[in-house]
């Protein structure tokens, strides 16, 4: 099965849901050094996400924009490199702590490699919260986690476990097998599914880059290789979902293959309305980029401090902290037929 | 079928000289590339069934005047005639619809191609529905080569893999395809042995004889007498004169040309022979050096003849270690020797002046000084670096010894004329110090006056002891300036004469003899 | 008789000559047989129709690029910006088709498009003399950039179903492998037969002989680059139409691919040979690789790894050939 | 000769350039940043320097974003799998990339495979050798020492520009002055000629395209020294980035022409270009068309001129 990703120990959620003990870590993110007191007045921000150019962060910096225009006194702008390039990110991120901004938001292309660079923002003074892809807890002082790697994997494999009658072959389309979170989205869902779905069986992860001709070209070529063997598609990212959902469709196997995955909702329509596919996990991204602006307003303010245990994020209300400088945006959500076309982005 | 050179027999056949209005007329051209003046109030006139000589220096300005007549260049003044009507060429290709063919000084084909595209590129046989006619293009190319008697030229043949002799009959056949009235050639014989020059020869009479009017540059004064009814002299960009053959003899062209009388042509003096400074034992390699055995005294010149094909580069490429020798044995100064590439062989003192100056010798874009240094960027090593002052000194030197035409150490080879061009390819090898000198056709394309200069230094190099190995395609070159003769063919040594008893007759019967042993 | 005719070799007969014509072909096309027998033992469901079309028609757009790569690349230039093209181009249709313009026009404009700036760019390299991998390098950036910019890397849904031409079958066959097939033999015909066509082979072996021959080769440069903007627009079109969903950023390394088929197809990078059967053959040939690797259980770490030797190999065996048949 | 070289149009550009760039953001024109962009450009600049003396000899190499790839992974491989001390690891790593280096070299000199074609290849395959030996997983915790290479200073100044400045005075008075660089120009304008001059052609080129392989893989340790991780996808687009440095230098891409103080000023103004538009508020895609325009239009510029100048 999976051996990608990295050798970080996997922690499945029990079968029926009931939610792992959080045991209550003390605050390990960092602090900028002799920050501004920056209470009230204006700040600039800028969002560096992965990559830009793709419907999910597009998605984010819109939740970003949004909680910005609501808040008033924020100015942020989003830009980062054009290919998920660790190199360039970090980059970006230096030109802008040079460029003198008030806080940082980023979502890591690794979180080690990043790290360097949020330290020195944070002894400049900066803020920095990062959001959907973590970065060393020391680089950066909150990051907002769009969902459990344990919840999301949890979802993700009951649905296809609901919708292919618990068991059949399955196999993965993802990004690269370097990318963090889908790595270690794999690795749960392994582990989850050994323990709770231990028919279903994983017949094999491909590569896809963020390319949707590719992505489509490997789901086909799965399909045409396990035939009737294979019975679902889990797409990893929002390219790779739709992608393979397009290519169960044109190969006419629409019911025959199920496909599950992460993706935004605007991509998938045609395919939950034309029923190929039932439902697609998602964590709302715009809420998620929302909450990661507020919680920079917060931090600025300096009305989130180390050790409170839950901040309350504007319209969403109250988001719980869990291990240590994290902020749980919720369980991950689940779009279908009835509520898909509620959404827009 | 090989004829002997009818050199100095004045004129062609009578049917020369046509009369009536000329098919190309250029008169008052004048050029200059960036500033400099290359040709200043020159008229060239070209009239149906003559056969019209170009003469001067290198750098005369005889390309360019071509260059002008095909639509190449754009005169800056003067004015072109065609049957006595005025016209003007924006593109070569206006001057082909003229009727006007050339074939050009550096060969300008298509590697790539076959010989029949080659031939018919741009103006391809076409089909009713306008697709080009490969059957008939294929055809007509075989017609066209045979005319040129060269029935072994295959028309379906890479041009890339022809040797220089075959690309320029497939060169006059291009030129020929476009049955022009006027056909321009630019030094056609300078790369060709000469069995292929006569057939050259054969070839431009048929075409005067069906009323073509051709303008001939050349070199080579034995052909120009064989072949041309008037000749035309230019001197640096200027007309020196035009004047009908019988009223010329060499003597007097040359000094049109040069501005001064030629001594001697081929001022070779016997000098006595020190001990043997290069040996080869029974040296092959692969097809084309076979058992190849000699010596070469110092200070001796032994030349070398043979055909086109015969092998004689591929023998020098042998002993210069650019295809190392298969089998036998090279001795150099009496102890035998390993040489399998170019910078042992340097080591060892054995310098090679390659046939191809553009292409083998000099790296055009490079000054002289960048140029001579080549050979020598070890011992200019000082420290770790080049040390430029004694480059530019001894670029200087040589520029002097050599008297090489040029603005200085700093001027860029690609400007130089031809000969010039020659000499700094000398000098870069001379710079060694070599105790043995291979030169492969030393003056090909190179007008009388620097060729004798050159033949002058050769000798003189040679009187202070040097062994110098001479491989030349022009007859009157080897017997003039060897002292012994070796005759090749098939890639084997066939005959060898003392310097005496080589002549025309009986080095040129030794090729064709063999010749057709050979083949048998 | 003449000397020349004793150094002459026989006429090399009618298979050699072949061989040494369309030799890269062949290997090509061997590789591709190879691959067939081999995967398709291991797993019959390789060479399955279903398979075989959807190899094909996912990557016709490769070759359909590679077409016109292999049409610059024989008159002697390169064009590294190709991928860029293709994704501007194919936000073009997109935002063309979603702002409801007539589908045609979403088809034609991109082209013209296409046309239109590589005109500009053969152009730039023709009459500034400007090395093409110099001013494509520029094109890459500008492309790539500029795209982003004016679509904030928005992707386009929802387009009118009539607009996927891509997706529509043709006597039960997908359209693009319409497209590739009748494109390279089209192409392949013009290549050999037109006498504007052997102007690309005159102008990419030696340009200074052409121009004697009153050939233009800026004249040349230009057609083919605006025949290269001519197939990127339609290999863009059939990109754009495959899927619901157009990213409006470029598809990574695209401008490799496309270069690498055409050179592995025969197209020799110095110019002046090479034919476009062989770039659609190698194009096929990486599609085939890319789908193999998955049915032979090869981990895809190494797909890579394969497609690198296995170009070496292509390559080297070509120069071996070229070696058998060179004359000096 | 030449009335106004290549080399400085590019340095009026640069100064014009920073300039303007200054007048935009006053944080763009300080000490502070400046160095902070030797310490980013400091990879690309590296194996720039090379690529240089690679296009010059009338070569191109591809594959130098792959080598770097290949020499980051297994110094972590090395390190962590096989477990030797990091000095040694670095060592072997570069050496692997000092081999990539060669393999090139050989098959371009041995098999006569157009260097475009053979590092096509090597491309594909040198980033593949990363991703499987990778196994997709990164390597990472390196010691504190490690990180003086890429994070750490020496006199205030970045290692890494310590580096970079050391590599680029050795290779340009290689490159200007010693015997090997006249043969490179020698080879870059007329091999053929060259090799009948007695100069090692074969040998010239393997040691050029060994040296690609040994600057890209010390970028590489820089580089894994400044983000203290390694990951298969390194290096991926650098190739492009430069060549782009190298050609917007003025070395001529049909080789014999160019020099390493022209590379030097291109990589600091694509760098300039990069820092100071961001700071002047343009984005990321903005400035690569700026990039774009500004490589293409020194290229017109410095042709107009030489056509003037030397006909
Ligand atoms: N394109 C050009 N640009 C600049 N100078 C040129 C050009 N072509 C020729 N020249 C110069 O014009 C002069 C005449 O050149 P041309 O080739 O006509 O002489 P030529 O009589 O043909 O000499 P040769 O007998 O060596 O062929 C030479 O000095 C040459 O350097
Ligand atoms: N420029 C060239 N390109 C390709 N092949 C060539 C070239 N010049 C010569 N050859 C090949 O090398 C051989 C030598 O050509 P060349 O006319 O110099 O005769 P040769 O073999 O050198 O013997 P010789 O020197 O006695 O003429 C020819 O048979 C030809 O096939
Ligand atoms: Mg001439
Ligand atoms: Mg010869």
């Amino acid at each position: 099965t999976w051996t990608g990703g990295d050798d970080l120990p996997t922690n499945p959620l029990a079968c029926d849901g009931a939610a792992a003990a959080a045991e209550a870590k003390p605050y390990d993110g960092g602090t900028p050094t002799n920050a501004p007191d920056r209470k009230g007045k204006e700040i600039t921000v800028v969002d560096v996400p992965k990559l830009i150019g793709i419907g999910y962060f597009n998605a984010t910096s819109k939740g970003i924009a949004d909680a910005a225009a609501e808040l008033g006194n924020v100015k942020v702008t989003t830009d980062g490199p054009t290919k998920a390039n660790i190199d360039e990110q970090i980059t970006f991120i230096d030109n802008y702590i040079t460029s003198g901004v008030d806080g940082i938001l980023f979502a890591a292309n690794d979180p080690v490699a990043i790290a360097p660079v949020l330290k020195k923002a944070l002894e400049r003074g900066i803020n920095v919260v990062g959001y959907d892809a973590n970065s060393t807890p020391d680089a950066r002082q909150w990051f907002v986690n769009q969902a459990e790697f344990n919840g999301i994997a949890k979802s993700l494999v009951d649905r296809m476990a609901a919708e292919i009658g618990g068991e059949g072959g399955i196999a993965i389309v993802t990004s690269t097998f370097t990318t963090p979170n889908q790595a270690r989205w794999i690795a749960e869902m392994a582990d989850y599914a050994e323990k709770c779905h231990p028919n279903l069986n994983w017949l094999e992860t491909v590569e896809a880059q963020e390319d949707n001709v590719l992505s489509f070209n490997q789901a086909t070529t799965l399909i045409n290789k396990y035939g009737d063997e294979l019975k679902g598609i889990f797409g990893m990212t929002s390219v790779a979902t739709p992608a393979s959902a397009e290519a169960v469709t044109q190969a006419g196997q629409c019911g025959n293959v199920a496909v599950v995955g992460l993706a935004t909702p605007n991509a998938m329509k045609p395919y939950v309305e034309s029923g190929c596919v039932e439902s697609v996990v998602l964590w709302n991204p715009v809420d998620l980029g929302y909450a990661a602006m507020q919680v920079l307003r917060k931090v600025a303010d300096g009305e989130l401090q180390p050790g409170a245990t839950s901040v309350e994020a504007g319209k969403l209300g109250e988001l719980q902290v869990i291990n240590g400088s994290e902020i749980l945006l919720g369980a991950p959500f689940v779009f279908t037929k009835d509520n898909v076309n509620d959404f827009d982005f | 079928m090989q004829r002997t050179v009818e050199a100095a027999s004045p004129g062609g056949t009578p049917s020369g000289g046509g009369d009536g209005a000329p098919l190309l007329e250029l008169s008052g051209m004048t050029k200059s590339f960036s500033g400099v003046t290359v040709l200043e109030d020159v008229s060239f006139d070209v009239r149906a069934g003559e056969v019209h000589a170009l003469l001067g220096e290198n750098g005369a300005g005889k390309s360019t005047l071509i260059k002008i007549a095909a639509g190449v260049h754009r005169p800056d003044r003067g004015s072109i005639r065609i049957g006595g009507r005025e016209v003007s060429f924006a593109s070569p290709r206006d001057a082909r619809a003229g009727g006007i063919a050339v074939v050009y000084q550096e060969l300008l084909l298509f590697p790539e191609l076959t010989v029949a595209e080659n031939i018919f590129i741009g103006h391809g046989p076409r089909t009713a529905a306008g697709t080009l006619d490969w059957r008939r293009m294929r055809e007509r190319a075989r017609e066209l080569l045979d005319d040129l008697d060269s029935q072994h030229l295959d028309v379906d043949a890479r041009v890339g893999g022809l040797s220089v002799a075959n690309r320029q009959r497939v060169e006059i056949a291009k030129a020929l395809s476009q049955d022009a009235r006027v056909l321009i050639m630019d030094e056609p014989t300078a790369s060709l042995a000469e069995a292929d020059v006569q057939q050259l020869i054969q070839i431009v009479r048929t075409l005067r004889q069906r009323g073509v009017g051709i303008a001939y540059v050349s070199h080579k004064l034995p052909e120009v007498f064989a072949l041309a009814d008037r000749v035309t002299v230019l001197r640096d960009g200027r007309l020196v004169g035009t004047e009908p053959i019988a009223a010329m003899d060499e003597r007097k062209v040359v000094s049109m040309m040069v501005g001064r009388s030629i001594d001697q042509l081929f001022p070779k003096v016997p000098t006595r022979l020190g001990e043997v400074m290069l040996e080869a034992r029974g040296v092959c390699h692969a097809g084309v050096v076979r058992d190849v055995s000699f010596q070469l005294r110092a200070g001796e010149i032994l030349g070398i003849a043979g055909l086109v094909g015969s092998g004689r580069t591929e023998l020098a490429l042998t002993l210069f270690g650019l295809t190392p020798a298969t089998s036998g044995e090279i001795l150099v100064g009496g102890s035998p020797v390993a040489v399998t590439s170019p910078d042992q062989a340097r080591e060892l003192g054995i310098a090679y002046v390659p046939e191809d100056r553009g292409l083998q010798g000099l790296v055009k874009p490079q000054t002289i000084a960048e140029n001579i240094a080549h050979t020598m960027l070890e011992r200019l090593r000082r420290g770790f670096l080049v040390d430029r002052a004694r480059e530019t000194a001894l670029a200087r030197h040589f520029i002097e010894a050599l008297g090489i035409r040029a603005r200085g150490p700093g001027q860029v080879v690609g400007q130089l004329s031809g000969g010039n061009q020659q000499k700094v390819v000398l000098a870069k090898w001379l710079a060694i110090e070599p105790r043995i000198l291979i030169m492969d056709e030393p003056t090909r394309g190179i007008d009388v006056g620097a060729k004798s200069e050159i033949h002058a230094l050769m000798s003189k190099l040679a009187s202070e002891g040097l062994a110098i190995l001479m491989i030349s395609s022009e007859l009157p070159e080897v017997l003039g300036m060897s002292d012994r003769v070796l005759v090749m063919n098939g890639g084997r040594v066939v005959a060898e004469f003392d310097g005496s008893e080589a002549t025309q007759e009986a080095v040129g019967q030794a090729m064709t003899l063999t010749h057709q042993r050979g083949a048998a | 008789m003449t000397a020349a005719e004793v150094a002459r070799p026989p006429r090399p007969s009618l298979v050699s000559r072949t061989l040494e014509a369309y030799g890269q072909e062949i290997v090509v096309f061997a590789a591709i047989a190879v691959l067939f027998v081999v995967v398709g033992s291991v797993n019959p469901r390789f060479l399955s129709d279903s398979n075989l079309i959807s190899i094909f028609s996912g990557n016709a757009y490769i070759a359909v690029a590679a077409i016109g790569m292999s049409l610059v690349i024989i008159t002697g230039h390169i064009d590294v910006s190709v991928g860029s093209l293709i994704g501007a181009l194919a936000t073009i249709a997109g935002t063309l088709a979603v702002s409801g313009y007539p589908v045609w026009v979403a088809w034609v404009v991109p082209v013209l498009v296409g046309m239109a700036v590589n005109a500009m760019v053969g152009a730039v390299i023709a009459y500034v003399k400007i090395p093409s991998i110099v001013v494509t390098l520029g094109m890459l950036s500008i492309l790539k950039g500029g795209l982003i910019s004016l679509t904030g890397g928005a992707w386009i849904t929802d387009m009118p179903p009539a607009f996927f031409i891509a997706q529509q079958r043709w006597f039960g066959i997908p359209s693009p492998i319409w497209f590739m097939v009748a494109l390279t033999a089209v192409v392949a015909l013009w290549m050999r037969h037109s006498p504007t066509a052997r102007m690309f082979y005159a102008v990419g072996g030696n340009a200074e002989a052409a121009r004697a021959t009153g050939i233009s080769p800026e004249r040349t440069t230009v057609i083919a680059f605006t025949l290269h903007g001519l197939f990127a627009g339609i290999a863009a079109l059939l990109f754009a139409t495959q899927l619901q969903v157009i990213q409006s950023t470029v598809p990574p390394n695209l401008e490799l691919t496309v270069i690498t088929a055409a050179v592995i197809g025969g197209v020799s990078i110095l110019g002046g040979t090479g034919t476009v059967v062989g770039s659609t053959l190698a194009a096929i040939l990486f599609a085939c690789i890319g789908s193999a690797l998955v049915f032979l259980n090869v981990s895809a770490y190494w797909l890579k790894a394969v497609i690198g030797l296995l170009i070496l190999a292509t390559v080297l065996a070509d120069m071996a050939r070229r070696r058998r048949y060179r004359r000096i | 000769m030449k009335v106004l070289r290549h080399e400085t149009v590019l340095a009026i550009l640069l100064a014009i350039a920073l300039a303007i760039l200054a007048a935009q953001s006053d944080r763009f024109f300080t000490v502070d940043n400046l160095l902070n962009q030797g310490r980013l450009m400091a990879e690309v600049g590296l194996v720039a320097l090379v690529m240089t003396f690679v296009i010059v000899s009338a070569g191109i190499d591809l594959s130098v974003g792959s080598i770097f790839g290949l020499v980051a992974i297994l110094l972590g491989v090395f390190w962590q799998n096989v477990g030797m001390p990091l000095p040694l690891a670095i060592v072997a790593a570069i050496v692997v990339g000092v081999v990539a280096g060669l393999a090139n070299g050989w098959v371009i000199t041995r098999f006569k495979v157009p260097p475009l074609v053979a590092t096509l290849a090597t491309l594909a395959l040198y980033r593949g050798l990363a991703e499987g030996i990778s196994q997709a997983r990164s390597v990472r915790g390196y010691p504190e020492w490690f990180f003086v290479l890429g994070q750490g200073e020496v006199l205030g100044v970045p290692t890494q520009l310590w580096v970079f400045a050391v590599f680029a005075v050795v290779a340009s008075v290689i490159l200007g002055l010693s015997p090997f660089g006249r043969a490179t120009y020698a080879i870059g304008s007329n091999a053929v000629a060259a090799r009948f001059s007695g100069i090692r052609v074969d040998r010239t080129i393997l040691a050029i395209y060994a040296a690609s392989g040994l600057m890209s893989a010390i970028a590489a340790v820089i580089f894994v020294s400044r983000v203290s991780t390694t990951r298969s996808d390194m290096g991926t687009g650098l190739e492009l980035d430069v060549i782009t440095a190298v050609v917007l230098g003025g070395t001529s891409i049909f080789g014999g022409r160019g020099t390493v103080i022209g590379t030097v000023l291109g990589v600091m103004l694509i760098q300039a270009l990069k820092n100071g538009l961001a700071l002047s508020g343009v984005k990321g895609d903005g400035t690569i068309v700026v990039i774009g325009f500004v490589l293409i239009a020194s290229i017109v510029f410095s042709n107009l001129f030489r056509r003037n100048s030397d006909g």
